[in-house]
């Protein structure tokens, strides 16, 4: 009877429950459908999006119009199925950009310390400090509104977070043993980084980008508000309610479609975040 | 009439993979004024059990069977509710992480009082007070108002028990109560214990994985393996006598019983020189801390070298600073004749082929995300030694070397138990075919039998390539089996070092008497016993 | 350390912070095109007009120049003049601090009970229905734009029940409370459910911490560990997402500044960004700076009156 | 504890439901656009604009029926060669109490003309000299016979303001303690919010203003605006959303008349850029424009579609016109014969959601005949640095006249020589700017009538810009409100006005 010989054990902290796996799945259901709907936008969606009929505007859900019509007799279901390609997209980009920003910045300041730590961790102060929107506002006002000029405000403003959050877990990760083994055993410092460290703080950050998407869209539509949005005559959910606005009590079907979309887009994001969540809090 | 009968009790776990028994069918008694013990093993399911009895399982267990306290069946969260703190008391392993860091320590104690008696807040902090006294804190008055985290470690252990007993229950469970404390403390934990027990006829269960603690204070002990009691007893027979082949091999390793590994050598030739070496880290007040201070110290090529210390002792710390994994602010070490320190380049590559280090803790030593193959594969390509593939190749050798069944090379750490990470974290120090080998309490996390198989695969490998091990620990008896030379730390300073068989013999200081003394053994409890 | 030194600390900390804050505002702004004379003017001024404002207000200068010269005038205290208004920037800030700050005030009045609340019931229902329902509730306030409920709070409670004013400031305390109570609900509905969902997910970790199970061990009753315990412990966490929220909801109430038309420093500093009131906004940046280091500082001391590790 | 909170919370909810606003009473006049300044010289925007009027007494005034009517001044004389001008004025007091003097008037007409930075010197440009004979004697001298001078006498900026006040003080008399000539004065200026007025004390008109000031304030957001109007908060309101009217006219308590205005939409196009640099081109763009529809979509019928480059409300608008109308055949033609290359132009607009569904039918409109286009959304700020460089290729924008004669709309939107370039268009006639002088001088009505219609064919047939259409002001007011309207000027009645509350 030897330690080596007997079935690997279950390790005392490996998860005895698959907490969250129904949620995980359920969101991940939620972002399939919509992410199906912007793929087969030009099957599913009856109209043009952009196509005007301005002998039919804001006409009430009918056989012909399922959604209604907005203010400028456009189909507002095909607009909201085109929209989820803006949004999704938005959600995963402007998720992404600043992971990207925050995440080198995190690792860089969170591994090396010292003096890089500090100038760093000021930069993300200076950041912290100025009022988000007004950032974003400024930065879209340098670079003109748009989508891709919103992601790369959000890439300079919005990497404060993970840049905070990865830091975080980079101190905590690299005082475990196998990254000092990996110094020990003569590893350069961006293999080790890259290869030891980075896929190790992946996980927390995960959970809060699925979050964050939700912001993202959220923000992305405030900013549609402000007139600061996609550009017109683009089908983006935000900018579709922010549109559909002046005629939200003669024509709620504008806004609230787009709406319900933005809603259960968001719950796809957020069901996915707690189901990652209880699941690596469990495994943790 | 025994003070709790557990009858048949099982516990069940929800998992997805459907319901995992941790415990079946366990029965035992435990009779007024004696002191149970509870022994095995990780997953044993020794703790579970002492949980159990008191209705501290997490929701998704099922528990069957009955637990009789005092001829009552603690059956519903009502019943057990109504015994809890006041019949029934427990503490747990970590101190630390069962005290409410945002209550102070006289808050704990008065906190059961005033609940289960309706002491006003002055009366509790009174009796808290006599409480705190009682269980031997120092200066208890003025530590009243501390905060856990001011505490040291055997401190938290003793108010967690003042507040167990605040409320004078009749029986104690604790569970392992000194396994995460330094030996010295340890003793003192149990000295207490023990005294409890006999001043106010407390009875108690003491769940340990340590025979050796056993040993020490319990009248009565149950062996458990796999969620079952295989064997039960009084403690004399059973650890002279024991009837099952686990008992057997379960006290077959306590290291007082290993064969001794060490072997002196004849004509020692130098190999590392610390030099005056000195780690001092500045801390957030502004103060110093003398993690390593003004160590002296030569190890000879081909010897196994032991440190012992307890925590805080600085004895990792000199590890890491040989590995630079830390640089000293102080003094330098020597390598061959040149000091490490300087190192740079292909010298320093050469160095870092030549030291290698194992870890404490088996799972952190381990990355999460790469498999056994490609962990222990991973130094071998990096360091240019072989490609990729070769490497791969090389991986399952050193497996087989260090006796893990290729069958593992695709497991990662969460898969493999804590010997047979221990044997990854080996494997992958020695993929650079090192000369010297740095083993930090490397077995200290692991269950004792798999620390023999450690220790026995360790003292091969020494001999067949011909290595140079430093061991580091907190366990002296496993040092005087397999050292050739200890060095002993306190504080940060070398107290003494010298031959071990020498040190045990006569140790020419009294920490390291005190030491040697607190050492919990299995056979020197029983002798002082008899 | 002591509490001065942990202050004083702080405040050298906000210098570098400061520095690096107006250097990126001041050529931020300068980068967004568009010329804040033009706009003063009108699209009627003629371009000898345009040329001649920029002279008087030094905006023809190298822009390092400018910059030096408004550093200069901020050490002496002066924040410098409106471009659009042509008054003292202090004044315009001073006008919209009070405001902005009732309603943070506000909205943390209504939020905080409802998000310890709905956490609560959440955390000891986990799992079971009334948490789902929180939880489903909690994702419609987070993803339901505030300037859509605006409208409709507005036309609603406004318009068609009349029981709310659906815009301004008012007059007087009961005013203030009565102007601002669409606005702070609207806010609130989306920030309690983030603060809950922070809350929730705390309580729940920390009901599963070991001194719990040593509380219950001795006896404690289920809902003291709770209130005792497991909420003190959890609010840690939270109180630095409010932190950050807070900080957040000085500059990040536009949206319900211009739906409820009560315009606050959010609305102001939008205002200042469209018509590239310089000035303005640097002066806006820096009391923003100096909010958030502020708030930062409070939630600090205040973790540190809870949490007796955090001041050592 | 729970239920406790509850019983609070409600309570709490109903202290606020009672509790009732209470504010003297003042006409709330709610306007999307800003008061940037309280100097007259300094600003040109809507909202401003609005304002001035209130604060500041001109020479002259227009009463109901558009005619001019005397202000400051009782009595005005032109000599025959129409080339001075001499006004006596009344005897009347600023708001300080100080008298009005010719010195004042010279004053605050010389410092519109000569200040640097004066946001719209163009009504005095032919303002040669300026004189005070005596202190209630001004003489002005123009450089040539101009028609439209006294007509000019009334717009916005030309108020007159304190001499002595103004060099004393400097900017800060527009802040502080403002020393007004007007109907009201100001009571409380909170930038980026509101303006309070109140009655001036010392205001030359017997019995005006009839009420006791009024609160002017800035409501960005539409919406909010119609709500406001309909749950009382505002007594009046500026541009009620067109989508909106129908809503707010069936409430029973308010009133929206539709008043004419002098405003006009119109596509600018920039004539240095392919396909707009050619007339073919811009007749092409002018043709492919429904603008019927367009008007239809974006006002829902309330305005009137456009023919002429001029608004309708102006004295010489030729209703008679029509060339350039909706015609999709002879809008390709003609965009073949331009030589297109089929470059993709971009609309540029600034972010106001009419503006935006403009946007989208010309692109809508302009791709039916193949001109390709993206639509490029910018701040006001931006957008106005953009057109008066010139960095852009089509937008769609308004502009209103001051006055009812056409002389400041044609120098304006469609003259080459008179400093923007038609309206930052880069149009330019010889032939036009010569009108435009000629109809400045000219002194006989039918002839001058002649010559703005040859401006506005000429004009509309080679497409300056593009012709929209007029829209009125969408103004709601409550029916306890009396006598306010807006003047087609941008100017509120206000000082007549009556509420009973």
């Amino acid at each position: 009877m030897t330690d080596v010989v007997s079935p690997a054990p279950v390790h005392p902290a490996a998860p005895r429950f698959r907490h969250g796996t129904i949620e995980a799945a359920l969101g991940a259901a939620l972002l399939l459908a919509w992410l199906i709907a912007a793929f087969g936008a030009g099957v599913f969606a009856p109209y043009d999006p952009n196509a005007l009929d301005l002998v039919a505007m804001l006409t009430p859900p009918d056989a012909a119009h399922w959604f209604g019509t907005d203010h400028l007799g456009r189909d507002v279901l095909s607009r909201v199925i085109y929209g989820a390609r803006i949004d999704i997209w938005m959600g995963f980009a402007g998720v992404i950009a600043p992971l990207a920003v925050g995440v080198t910045v995190g690792l860089i300041a969170g591994y090396f310390g010292g003096l890089t730590d500090t100038i760093l961790m000021r930069i993300v102060d200076i950041t912290v400090a100025f009022p988000f929107f007004i950032l974003v506002i400024a930065i879209v006002g340098v670079l003109g509104p748009g989508l891709v000029n919103y992601i790369i405000a959000l890439a300079l403003v919005a990497w404060v977070a993970y840049a905070r959050l990865v830091r975080a877990e980079v101190l905590v990760v690299k005082r475990l043993e196998y990254v000092q083994a990996a110094r020990a055993l003569g590893f350069s410092d961006p293999v080790i980084i890259l290869r030891h460290v980075l896929p190790n703080v992946l996980g927390s950050i995960t959970i809060y980008a699925w979050t964050d998407a939700v912001m993202v869209i959220l923000a992305g539509a405030s900013l549609g508000f402000l007139g600061l949005g996609a550009q017109p005559p683009t089908a983006e959910w935000g900018v579709m309610i922010a549109d559909g606005q002046p005629y939200v009590l003669q024509a709620w079907w504008i806004c609230l479609f787009p709406g319900i979309a933005m809603v259960t887009l968001s719950l796809g994001f957020i069901l996915v975040s707690d189901g990652l969540s209880r699941r690596l809090r469990v495994s943790a | 009439m025994s003070l709790v009968s557990v009858q048949g009790l099982s516990v069940t776990f929800a998992s997805d993979k459907g319901p995992v028994a941790a415990v079946r069918n366990v029965s035992f008694d435990l009779n007024p004024g004696e002191i149970l013990g509870i022994v095995g093993e990780s997953g044993s399911g020794k703790s579970v059990t002492c949980r159990a009895l008191l209705g501290l399982l997490p929701r998704r267990a099922t528990v069957g069977g009955r637990i009789l306290y005092d001829g009552r069946d603690l059956a519903g969260a009502a019943a057990i509710q109504a015994v809890r703190g006041r019949e029934i008391s427990m503490i747990f392993q970590n101190p630390a992480s069962h005290l409410d860091p945002l209550m102070t320590i006289g808050d704990h104690v008065a906190e059961p009082l005033r609940f289960h008696f309706g002491l006003s807040a002055a009366e509790a902090r009174a009796e808290a007070l006599k409480l705190l006294e009682s269980v031997r804190i120092r200066d208890a008055a003025a530590r009243m108002d501390a905060w856990p985290h001011q505490l040291s470690g055997g401190m938290k252990q003793r108010v967690l028990i003042a507040s167990a007993l605040a409320c004078k229950p009749r029986l104690l469970l604790a569970d392992e109560p000194t396994t995460a404390l330094d030996v010295t403390v340890q003793a003192g934990i149990l000295q207490l214990l023990r005294d409890l027990n006999r001043e106010s006829g407390l009875t108690m269960a003491l769940v340990s994985h340590d025979l050796g603690v056993i040993a020490e204070i319990c009248d009565r002990v149950i062996v458990m393996r796999g969620g079952e009691v295989i064997e039960a007893g009084l403690v004399r027979d059973v650890v002279t006598n024991p009837q099952h082949e686990y008992t057997r091999l379960l006290i077959g390793a306590q290291p007082g019983r290993l064969p001794q590994m060490a072997e002196p050598q004849e004509a020692p030739a130098g190999l590392f020189e610390l030099k005056d070496v000195a780690v001092h880290f500045p801390t957030r007040s502004g103060g110093m801390v003398r993690a390593v201070d003004g160590v002296n110290l030569s190890i000879h090529k081909g010897e196994c070298f032991g440190i012992v210390g307890e925590s805080g002792s600085g004895k990792s710390t000199v590890a890491r600073t040989i590995v630079r994994l830390i640089t000293p602010t102080g003094g330098r070490v020597m390598f061959e004749g040149k000091s490490v320190g300087d190192l740079a380049g292909a010298d320093l590559t050469a160095y870092r082929r030549a030291v290698q280090m194992v870890f404490q803790s088996p799972f952190d030593s381990l990355n999460p995300r790469m498999t056994a193959q490609q962990t222990i594969a991973e130094p071998i390509w990096r360091h240019g030694l072989a490609s990729k593939s070769a490497a791969m190749a090389r991986a399952l050798q050193l497996m087989d070397m260090v006796e893990l069944p290729r069958s593992f090379a695709t497991r990662r750490p969460r898969a493999l138990s804590g010997g047979q990470c221990q044997r990854v974290g080996i494997a992958r120090a020695l993929a650079l075919s090192p000369r010297l080998l740095i083993a930090d309490e490397v077995t200290s996390a692991l269950d004792v039998t798999v620390q023999a198989q450690i220790l026995r695969l360790l003292t091969r490998l020494r001999k067949e390539r011909d290595l140079t091990v430093i061991y580091i620990s907190h366990d002296l008896t496993v040092v005087r089996k397999f050292c050739d030379r200890v060095a002993v730390f306190q504080g940060g300073r070398l107290v003494e070092t010298g031959a071990t068989a020498d040190l045990f013999a006569s140790p020419s200081t009294g920490y390291t008497r005190d030491l040697i003394a607190a050492a919990p053994d299995m056979d020197q409890a029983m002798a002082e016993r008899a | 350390m002591n509490s001065i030194t942990f202050i004083g600390r702080r405040l050298l900390q906000i210098v570098p912070v400061l520095i690096g804050i107006s250097l990126v505002s001041f050529f931020l702004i300068m980068m967004i095109p568009g010329d804040p004379v033009r706009i003063v003017l009108g699209p009627r001024a003629t371009e000898a007009a345009v040329a001649a404002m920029r002279q008087e207000w030094g905006l023809d200068r190298p822009i390092w120049a400018q910059y030096l010269s408004y550093v200069g005038n901020t050490l002496t205290g002066d924040l410098g003049q409106s471009l659009k208004f042509r008054v003292p920037v202090l004044d315009l800030v001073l006008q919209y601090l009070p405001r902005t700050m009732f309603l943070v005030a506000y909205v943390l009045v209504l939020s905080l009970p409802a998000t310890i609340l709905m956490a609560v019931i959440a955390a000891r229902n986990e799992g079971r229905w009334p948490d789902q329902l929180i939880r489903v509730i909690s994702i419609l306030g987070m993803t339901i734009p505030v300037f859509w409920l605006g409208v409709l709070f507005a036309r609603y409670f406004g318009v068609k029940l009349g029981w709310f004013p659906v815009s301004g400031y008012g007059e007087g305390f009961v005013d203030h409370l009565h102007h601002l109570f669409l606005p702070a609900v609207s806010t609130s509905l989306w920030l309690a459910p983030l603060l809950t969902r922070n809350l929730r997910a705390a309580l729940i970790e920390q009901t599963e911490a070991d001194y719990v199970a040593a509380s219950r061990a001795k006896g404690l009753p289920e809902g003291y560990i709770f209130r005792r315990h497991i909420l003190r412990n959890s609010v840690l966490p939270t109180l630095n997402l409010l932190g950050v929220m807070i900080a957040f909801l000085i500059g990040g109430s536009v949206v319900v500044e211009i739906v409820y038309a009560v315009p606050g420093l959010g609305a102001l500093m939008v205002g200042s960004v469209l018509g590239r009131d310089y000035f303005v906004i640097q002066g806006l940046t820096l009391v923003y700076a100096i909010a958030t280091v502020a708030i930062t500082l409070a939630i600090d001391i205040f973790t540190a009156a809870i949490d007796p590790r955090t001041s050592e | 504890m729970a239920l406790r909170f509850a019983h609070l919370l409600t309570a709490a909810a109903m202290a606020l439901v009672c509790a009732g606003p209470a504010m003297a009473d003042k006409i709330r006049i709610g306007s999307p656009y800003p008061t940037t300044t309280l100097d007259p010289i300094r600003s040109a925007n809507a909202g401003s604009i609005e304002t001035f009027g209130q604060l500041y007494s001109r020479l002259l005034r227009v009463d109901e029926t558009g005619a001019l009517a005397p202000g400051l001044a009782e009595k005005w004389d032109v000599s025959a060669d129409g080339t001075v001008v001499t006004l006596t004025l009344r005897d009347a007091k600023f708001s300080n109490g100080d008298p009005i003097t010719a010195d004042d008037v010279v004053f605050s007409l010389l410092r519109v003309r000569d200040t640097p930075d004066s946001a719209y010197p163009a009504p005095m440009q032919m303002l040669d000299k300026a004189e005070a004979v005596d202190a209630h004697t001004v003489k002005l001298t123009l450089k040539s016979a101009f028609a439209p001078f006294l007509g000019n006498l009334e717009v916005f900026n030309i108020g007159i303001v304190s001499k002595k006040d103004v060099e004393a003080r400097g900017d800060k008399a527009f802040v502080e303690n403002v020393v007004t000539s007007g109907p009201y004065m100001v009571e409380k200026w909170v930038p980026n919010d509101r303006l309070l007025i109140a009655p001036n004390p010392n205001y030359w008109r017997e019995g005006y203003p009839k009420n006791d000031g009024a609160e002017l304030i800035e409501v960005a957001d539409s919406n909010t605006r119609v709500s406001m109007m309909l749950s009382g908060e505002l007594d009046a309101a500026r541009e009620i959303p067109w989508s909106q009217v129908a809503e707010v006219q069936a409430n029973e308590n308010i009133e929206m008349p539709l008043e004419p205005s002098t405003v006009i939409y119109i596509v600018l196009m920039n004539q240095t850029r392919a396909p707009f640099d050619k007339l073919e081109g811009r007749q092409a763009a002018a043709m492919a424009l429904d603008t019927a529809a367009m008007s239809n979509a974006v006002t829902f019928g309330a305005a009137t579609p456009a023919n002429s480059t001029l608004p309708n409300a102006l004295k010489f608008y030729d209703p008679t016109l029509k060339v350039n109308g909706f015609d999709p055949a002879a809008a390709k033609a003609a965009l073949e014969a331009s030589g297109y290359d089929g470059r993709e132009i971009t609309i540029l607009i600034t972010d106001e959601p009419e503006r935006e569904k403009q946007a989208v039918l010309m692109q809508a409109l302009w791709g039916q005949i193949g001109i390709k286009s993206k639509i490029e959304k910018t701040d006001a700020g931006t957008f106005w640095t953009r057109l008066t460089e010139g960095d852009y290729d089509a937008t769609p924008t308004w502009w209103y006249n001051e006055t009812t004669d056409p002389d400041l709309a044609v120098r304006w939107s469609v003259c080459g020589t008179c400093g923007n370039k038609s309206y930052y268009t880069n149009y330019e006639n010889a032939e036009v700017d010569r009108l435009v002088e000629a109809g400045a001088a000219e002194r006989d009505e039918t002839k001058r009538a002649q010559i703005y219609a040859d401006i506005q064919r000429i004009t509309t047939t080679e497409v300056a810009d593009i012709p929209l259409y007029y829209p009125p002001f969408a103004n709601a007011y409550s029916k306890k409100l009396t006598g306010l309207r807006m003047t087609p000027a941008l100017q509120w009645t206000l000082e007549g006005a009556e509420i009973t509350k």
